[in-house]
């Protein structure tokens, strides 16, 4: 029993799903289209439903810390308040609406979430400039075509000096073209592989793939 | 007959469904020619064979080596960023057991809840072949939320100071925060993605890299098992002919032959 | 070979990381305090965008899929705040929706609260629907219905509200702006609606592809698109002064580039003829 | 003149915070404080808009609305969860399977048009003949990084004595290189507004330098 729940129902349902949605794709069909529908909509629940999972791992773990006063975990306990703060805010009234989560969201969410994606910034320039070297033929081209494209992408550039940027538009429009579209192609074909491998019921690392 | 066709099958997708036939029937035939003996040698893919060097230095230096899939936005569900994640997951099958090997602890990070289980089962099993316990704390979920994970795993990053970061799955603009923040903490680094707006950052930053498809091939190559081999196979005889239908489009519309595109498309 | 010429070259090989950020830094914050007012090129595909809201008669209801994510306020806020502005200004209704992220309903709410609103009255000259969740079947069942997600961000029904008492379905719309394929997928191709791209710097390359194709009628991408539409419109902001600190610190990056690439093949040789 | 609003002060010292990552690489209050805010903000996010919100307007909402069969994502979702009981664990696998595949799936089947066919068909105007000398260069180019750019993907194919196979997967290689470079000098641009836009927030909304 335990073995069928292990193994061949979850690659049953599987490639279940996958002749559905594929059909579903190629035929026209009115319950396969509702069907296919609701399974993705069945996705998106099952898949909140199991956000707890991974709620309760971080409590799990900052329980632990705090409990063992391991380095800044009186820090932990913030963050514990602020989750619930957000999650309290976020509930009453019509979901993500009150004065309290708006308040939190925008003055302090949207400042350190901002502001941490703007941290790329200092890591494209410390890698440009670490790694930007023509060390070999590949990194060769690499550096020549970023710096052709880097002229072309100047805002100054195109309105002072139209012929500037002349060699950079060439690369972007036709010498980058060839490879970005066969990345396109390949990775389209893994991903089908994948689906069929499912279909087959020849890919158990659906759920992990250990057994 | 065509107009029966044209009824039951959504227009566009007519020769689609065919190509689709041909390709379940190609990878099915070489999954089974696998099983009855044929033998392949893929090419090599050093991203995969550095894990063992990454684990390795990690056990000199005394230090964990860290393992994270990348993000999804939304779930596992999501179409473009999940089979990404699921493909990443994979790897880390082979980053846990050549820890355990060198007993080496792991920390995995994860953007996505229920990946959860699937990594802790992973990491446990790999353990356990090695007759040791999975190191406390060695996965852990950060946030659903992009830049809150980021932080997380940055953090994580200046605290247990991994020797080896392995970042195998789906990335946005973490890709390059990861990877430059491990050199900071002076790290290796082995990256690996298909998402097409990332694998220049892991180019430039990573010390080893996979890239598109190898991501997905990954699998057959650790693993070597025939159903996988077998695909890999099959999916390359389809790129041969993806590649004739390549060129026969473009001659076809060179020579100003029309049938061939409106057959394509039908 | 002097030993002086070899420090020199080993110091430009090394120099420290945070040198180049305070140089970027600085770079970046300058010009944005004092602008120097470089001249700005309009490309094609921005002109289009302008003309595409600026030619909609009176009336005509637009659909904004305005999805943007916290983090990318930073380079996509003036793109946002000049377009609405100029919803407002040229009289012209709009539903907000976004599919991304449930946090794009918070960071519209940053962004229209920038536009001067002129007057016009929430539910009958705009109305913001908010985050739906499903991604693109949601964008599907939407375009066929306005009042499908029920309820608007603010917890209003949406069958109540004005606007969609006269407006029902994409087939009213007589512009889309928005980005990503499922809105090409989903709404502009199926119901043949002019679309104009909004979309981040990083998907140009997307978008262009799509333009070319004739799919869609404009562009706005990123700031360099901001600074354009508001050289365009004649209010110049935030974005057209960003224009000369990008600049500056591109040609900073490029010349970094040079520099220590000569200084690695110099190096490089010098290492050669030792050995 | 310096802002007097409690929030863009909130915002501002913890900017400043995120940033002092940068200063040494060595973990420090400061942006250990704004790491444990931001995580403990999302999962607030996480518990409120993503589960509760989720499951009440996608699933609760539609059983009372009479589609019953919406218990059942509920009760998979809830399986995951045995995670928790030991020795049942292997029971989380199938509701992780079929999340996971109704994602792969998604892909793969939009991939097939979107993707694969949009690439092979998109060679069909790109003509070499009948048109200018330049034009036909370019496009003779376009092809040839399409087709080198694929063929650095086999994976099976080498060694068996293809003439000219292992210049073409150069090629290829060389082609991807050309990708790489256009894509990272692509975006440093669109990176560096991303900072602009937070020295805006610093200089003129908190600082009030304007």
């Amino acid at each position: 029993m335990s073995n069928i729940l292990r193994r061949e129902l979850p690659m049953t349902l599987a490639a279940a799903i996958v002749l559905i949605l594929f059909t579903d794709y190629y035929f026209k069909n009115d319950i396969l289209r509702t069907t296919a529908n609701t399974l993705v909509n069945w996705a998106v629940v099952a898949s909140a439903t199991a956000a707890g999972v991974g709620v309760l791992n971080v409590l799990i773990r900052t329980t632990r810390n705090i409990q063992k006063r391991e380095s800044y975990w009186y820090l932990d306990i913030w963050m514990l308040i602020m989750m619930v703060v957000v999650a309290v805010g976020g509930v009453i009234g019509a979901y993500g609406t009150s004065i309290l989560y708006t308040w939190v969201m925008q003055n302090i969410y949207l400042a350190i979430d901002a502001t941490i994606f703007s941290m790329v910034v200092f890591d494209i320039t410390a890698a440009f400039y670490r790694t930007f070297r023509v060390r070999s033929i590949d990194a060769a081209i690499l550096v020549i075509s970023a710096f052709f494209v880097m002229i072309y992408n100047v805002p100054l550039m195109g309105g002072l000096f139209p012929d500037s940027i002349a060699i950079g538009s060439w690369v972007v429009n036709i010498a980058s073209v060839g490879p970005t579209r066969a990345l396109t192609a390949v990775t389209a074909i893994g991903l089908i592989g994948f689906a069929i491998r499912i279909l087959l019921m020849k890919d158990k690392s659906i759920f992990g793939g250990v057994d | 007959m065509i107009a029966i066709i044209r009824q039951v099958l959504i227009s566009g997708r007519i020769f689609q469904l065919i190509f689709m036939v041909v390709t379940i029937i190609t990878i099915f035939w070489y999954i089974e020619a696998i099983k009855r003996g044929k033998v392949v040698t893929l090419r090599s893919i050093p991203a995969l064979d550095a894990i063992d060097e990454a684990t390795g230095r990690c056990a000199e230096m005394g230090r964990p080596v860290h393992f994270t899939p990348g993000y999804t936005q939304g779930g596992l569900y999501n179409a473009d960023m999940g089979p990404q994640v699921m493909a990443g997951l994979v790897i880390l099958q082979k980053v846990a057991s050549s820890a355990a090997k060198r007993g080496v602890s792991i920390i995995v990070s994860l953007n996505q809840p229920e990946a959860v289980p699937i990594a802790e089962e992973t990491v446990r099993v790999a353990y356990a072949n090695e007759g040791a316990v999975s190191p406390p704390k060695a996965v852990r979920f950060i946030s659903t939320e992009q830049y809150a994970y980021v932080a997380g795993v940055l953090s994580m990053y200046l605290e247990e100071r991994p020797a080896a970061n392995v970042l195998m799955g789906f990335f946005w603009s973490e890709s390059l925060q990861f990877a430059e923040g491990s050199n900071y903490i002076g790290a290796m680094t082995i990256g690996g993605t298909a998402s097409a707006s990332q694998m220049a950052f892991f180019a430039a930053s990573c010390d080893y890299f996979l890239f598109g498809e190898e991501l997905f091939a990954a699998r057959a190559y650790i693993e070597k098992a025939p159903d996988l081999l077998g695909s890999i196979v099959g999916q390359d005889i389809l790129r041969i002919l993806i590649l004739a239908i390549t060129v026969l489009t473009w001659l076809a519309g060179n020579f100003k032959y029309t049938q061939l595109v409106s057959f394509l498309k039908m | 070979m002097t030993n002086k010429n070899i420090s020199v070259i080993k110091r430009i090989l090394e120099i420290d990381k945070r040198l180049i950020w305070i140089i970027i830094l600085i770079l970046l914050s300058v010009p944005l305090v004092h602008p120097w007012g470089l001249p700005i090129k309009v490309d094609q595909y921005v002109k289009d965008y302008y003309n595409a809201i600026e030619n909609l008669p009176p009336g005509s209801l637009v659909v904004c899929r305005i999805d943007i994510e916290a983090g990318n306020l930073g380079e996509q806020n003036d793109q946002a705040v000049t377009t609405l502005q100029h919803l407002i200004d040229k009289n012209i209704p709009f539903i907000e929706v976004c599919f991304d992220r449930a946090d794009s309903a918070i960071t519209f709410e940053k962004v229209f609260s920038q536009v001067n609103k002129k007057g016009k009255i929430y539910g009958v000259d705009w109305v913001n629907v908010g985050y739906m969740e499903g991604k693109e079947s949601a964008l599907a069942a939407f375009a066929k219905d306005f009042t499908y997600p029920g309820k608007d961000q603010y917890g209003n029904v949406l069958n109540d509200l004005p606007l969609l008492k006269k407006y029902k379905s994409m087939n009213d719309v007589k512009l889309i702006i928005g980005s990503g394929d499922s809105t090409i997928r989903q709404w502009a191709v199926p119901y043949n609606v002019k679309m104009n791209s909004f979309v981040l710097g990083i998907f140009f390359g997307d978008a262009v592809n799509y333009y070319n194709a004739g799919i869609t009628v404009g562009i706005l991408s990123g700031l360099p698109g901001a600074a354009q539409y508001q050289f365009l419109r004649g209010t110049p902001g935030l974005a057209v002064a960003a224009m000369d600190a990008l600049s500056a610190s591109q040609i900073f990056l490029i010349g970094l580039l040079i520099i220590t690439n000569a200084a690695y093949i110099y190096d490089q040789n010098n290492r050669r003829r030792k050995q | 003149m310096i802002s007097t609003d409690i929030g863009i002060w909130i915002g501002a010292l913890l900017t400043l915070f995120v940033y002092s990552y940068f200063v040494r690489s060595k973990q420090n209050i400061f942006f250990r404080f704004a790491q444990n805010t931001i995580v403990g903000c999302a999962l607030g996010y996480t518990i409120s808009i993503v589960m509760i919100k989720n499951i009440d307007y996608l699933g609760i909402s539609k059983i009372i609305g009479g589609q019953v069969l919406y218990i059942i994502p509920i009760l998979l979702g809830l399986l995951v969860y045995a995670r928790f009981v030991p020795g049942y664990t292997y029971l989380t696998r199938t509701p992780i399977a079929f999340i996971v595949t109704v994602g792969i799936v998604l892909g793969a089947r939009g991939a097939m048009d979107a993707q694969l066919f949009t690439v092979m068909l998109s060679s069909v105007n790109w003509l070499v003949f009948g048109t200018n000398v330049v034009t036909s260069l370019n496009n003779l180019i376009l092809i040839i990084g399409l087709i080198s750019g694929i063929t650095y993907f086999f994976f099976t194919m080498k060694g068996k004595g293809i003439p000219g196979y292992n210049q073409f997967w150069l090629m290829g290689r060389y082609f991807l290189m050309v990708y790489f470079g256009t894509r990272y000098g692509m975006t440093i641009l669109s990176r560096l507004s991303l900072l602009i836009g937070r020295l805006q927030y610093l200089l003129f909304n908190w600082l009030g330098l304007r």
